[in-house]
């Protein structure tokens, strides 16, 4: 059905632009060490990505996911907000990675419970990934915040940038509310103070300020996104957009 | 000269020296620069590939292309770590690379154009890289031997990953097929002059081969690689843009064509056509994120300290 | 007093007020206000269409809008300059905004997300800023009220371009018409806001009209827009998304829903979706090029020296 | 003719690829002033490569202008390397016009003459545009030059990164030869002197050492480029790509 599917597309567009953006550090990156790991986070998500699609296209008649990937212009893409916007710095990256992979992986986490058999076995799959993902990217938070003045202030900017972004990963709609209760989505807002703890947790740590709360930016699920992910689809689009009778 | 000699005998028995051994300073720094060359070549090879990651044409060859650049940033690890047995930083090696002291493979200053360069990357260069590597499996440096047997082991993936990939070039679209012909002539010249100068242009080379920092002379390579490759080619419906290019049943290989080596020289020199770009990426790279090291260093100090306390 | 009384009379019998004329404090601060705020609108409003003149989908259309941000540039300095008259430099204008202090239209912290936004804001935005601006080529102040002559001219074109961009979108295929559908959802309401707050919100609404500053209120040039707009939506084929839109014969315009004031204000304080992108852009744009006058200011003193000598 | 054909996408393609570059300045430029003179050049080039595209469809059957604008991938591009260097900062991007617009303007004064009416039509139209072009940068230049320490620096650098696709500008093949004897082309050889000369004068003014010469690099005209013309393109051509069946 619709509400599945969509959710599947979530789940797999947050996987997939994520990935595409850590994609766009490769060689330029602070070290080889961290050129290496974002290589590998960025390959973890590719795959979740081509695990999700693939279950939204087999209910999606003559579809893969190749073609919802490659073929679907803004309007229909349906990832968060946050995992579209641009990198920034290294510090604003890995604010970025910090605030979704956290909460990805408390999603994850439930997920692996899902009354849907197939969801549940991506969630089992990606989980372990994620949670690599959370730890890599938290330490980086704590590094760089108890790190040097410099540092620290581009972490706060970093932070501030991705902050308004969070309120999106807990909206809920009326149509996923009869998802979770079919089993078969998790609902974030059983966890969002879980959520919010862990990052009070990791800030404390890293001796830095939250931002200030304001007036939740939405709509990345309605495929009303920033003017960021445009961009982001012209380049990850053009082979097929330009061959589309090509196979690769 | 007892020290030398002894050096020299266990080199010769194929012996490993490992990094707490005595060795000729000589042999100390061409082992430095071959090393440090090597990683830095893995370093810099990531950028024509990166070029292409964001626009890989699936899922599937997205995921390819980002585990073998992340093999190289682990190939580069490798590389350095077994430079630094030999008593060089990384520091110290990135700024001769940075400053154009050190030099990196030159088949990296050409451009990616199409998706079909990636391909080609994958079937010649890492089919010449290995072709180069193979040997030094069993080069008389411990750390640096057995750095070697992983590099190859995954480099022989990659290339084979490259040549799939180029079949599927080869069996598509018309476009793809151009593409595909245009990649092979444009990486084709530029893969032979990775074996370097011809034989009687590197004086260096007797001794390596016989400290066995080198177990095959450029212009072996350069002959083996050409037997190798151009049956592939024949077998995609390529054609390899050389017309000397002919079978010689006597020496049982290809004869080809001449090399411009003047192109090659230029672009050791710097001057190739993304040579620019190429050090602008690792220089802007390295200095334009020099805070998050010093970050890095700073809160492990601070760590260490508050455990010492 | 005496001074009041004679601005006052010369103001409400409809003669401009020059540079150079005597004029209340706040009537001056109230005027800088609303012209570099406007002169801000227009350079700002350069980045939400800016981000699709690299994706103009024809050369026309590229033509048309690469001639639109000129325009918009050109608006800004004649608004610049007329500001400058009242005694305020542009630094002072350009930091006022960095800050914060200065706003600029509401609307230009909404993203552009497809091409058919670029009509939309043609269509509904520069429309909406026609109606606020014609009244204002017969303002008080005799600069500001001329550089409006030359900015409602060009708006106006554009305005007709944006629309008419808009009708081939509405007889395009269907995803050109869910597009412009989309456009049209998302600007609408966001345009209405472009008059302001409501009357009884509006404080200095009733000396602003005495000081001609003004000549309609926001609710009656609100109103406008709307009677105006809502046919020409008709005639597109599209839907307003105001499920309280109808025609209200007595009043002999349109009744429509409830304004989502806090969003209006939310904005206003700089929560707007793209608030913080458009704001970086403008102090990177500032900041970073520093250097840039900088050089110019040098340089042109070095020749005025040289002159001299 | 092909070799016609071959001619008018290279001045095209020059003017188009140079325009869509000057538009990625828009709103991020140095002050008002700026932005409008950049959008202004941005517009003739776009006029200009409109009018030279649409001369080279005439001859290619059911083709038009944005056809060859929209359509091509970078083997087909016939443009100069010069042109699609990335902008840089903004001493970068006036050092590529000055060196550029200095020779399309020389260009374009002797193709006023060529035995072709439509390239002379086309070539007087643009031939004022491009004298502006051509002034704006060298003023720029100089400013630049006998400016700061650092805008000198920046200009230098700039100047560094472009000088290296001189030569390919004068480059002219045996397909070429015949154009010029037919009196369609102009011949780049003819002038190369005064544009050294006119480099020379400018950059004394702006106390600016040349650059040094190095190996050419050539290929632009061959559809053999550097990696940023991909990118370029990307974005350029998302929408025409995306939705091949619309008119705008």
């Amino acid at each position: 059905d619709q509400a599945s599917v969509d959710y599947l597309l979530e789940l797999g567009d947050d996987a997939l632009i994520l990935g595409q953006r850590l994609g766009e550090w490769c060689g330029h990156a602070p070290s080889v060490e961290v050129d290496l790991s974002l290589a590998n986070m960025g390959l973890d998500l590719i795959g979740q990505a081509t695990n999700w699609l693939g279950a939204a296209a087999e209910c999606l008649d003559g579809k893969d996911a190749d073609a919802l990937a490659f073929h679907r212009d803004v309007l229909d893409f349906k990832n968060c907000l946050m995992v579209e916007q641009p990198n920034g710095d290294f510090a604003q990256t890995m604010a970025r990675q910090f605030l979704f992979s956290t909460w990805q992986h408390m999603l994850l986490e439930r997920l692996t419970g899902s009354s849907d058999q197939q969801v549940r076995e991506i969630a089992a799959k990606s989980v372990k990934e994620v949670a690599y993902h959370r730890e890599l990217a938290s330490d980086w938070v704590i590094r760089l915040g108890d790190g040097t003045e410099e540092s620290a202030r581009r972490m706060a900017d970093g932070l501030d940038w991705n902050w308004r972004f969070i309120p999106e990963l807990f909206e809920v709609t009326k149509e996923r509310e009869e998802l979770i209760e079919r089993g078969i989505a998790a609902d974030p807002r059983e966890f969002e103070d879980d959520y919010r703890a862990a990052l009070a947790n990791i800030l404390a740590e890293a001796q830095l300020e939250a931002p200030a709360d304001q007036r939740p930016i939405l709509g990345g699920r309605r495929g009303h996104h920033s003017e960021h992910l445009g961009h982001l689809l012209a380049v990850m689009q053009f082979l097929p957009r330009t061959y589309p009778d090509a196979k690769w | 000269p007892a020290l030398v000699e002894e050096f020299e005998r266990r080199v010769a028995a194929d012996e490993f020296i490992e990094p707490k051994d005595w060795m000729p300073e000589a042999y100390r720094k061409t082992l430095v620069r071959q090393i440090s060359q090597h990683a830095h070549s893995e370093i810099v090879g990531m950028l024509p590939e990166g070029n292409w990651i964001t626009r890989a044409p699936s899922l599937r060859r997205k995921a390819i292309l980002l585990a073998k650049v992340q093999d190289e940033a682990g190939h580069g690890l490798y590389l350095y770590c077994a430079a630094e047995t030999l008593g060089t930083s990384r520091e110290e090696m990135v700024e001769a690379l940075h400053s154009g002291k050190a030099k990196y493979s030159t088949i990296f200053n050409y451009p990616t154009l199409t998706w079909a360069d990636i391909a080609a990357i994958g079937w010649l260069v890492d089919g010449a890289a290995i072709m180069n590597q193979v040997p030094l499996q069993r080069t008389s440096y411990g750390p640096y031997a057995r750095a070697m047997v992983r590099v190859c082991k995954e480099e022989s993936f990659h290339q084979r990953q490259g040549y799939e990939a180029m079949i599927a070039l080869a069996n598509g679209t018309g476009e793809q097929r151009r593409m595909a012909q245009d990649a092979l002539n444009r990486w084709w010249w530029p893969s032979l002059m990775m074996f370097g100068p011809p034989d009687d242009k590197s004086p260096n080379t007797e001794r390596s081969m016989r400290w066995r920092i080198k177990r095959e002379t450029n212009d072996e390579l350069r002959q083996k690689f050409v037997d190798i490759t151009v049956p592939q080619a024949e077998f995609l419906g390529l054609t390899v843009p050389d017309s000397d290019l002919a079978w010689n049943e006597e020496k049982g290989g290809y004869d080809f064509g001449e090399i411009d080596w003047e192109e090659f020289y230029a672009v050791v020199r710097g001057e190739g056509p993304v040579a620019k770009e190429r050090m602008k990426a690792r220089r802007d790279a390295w200095e334009k994120n020099a805070w998050v090291r010093e970050a890095a260093d700073a809160h492990a100090a601070r760590k260490r300290a508050a455990k010492v306390a």
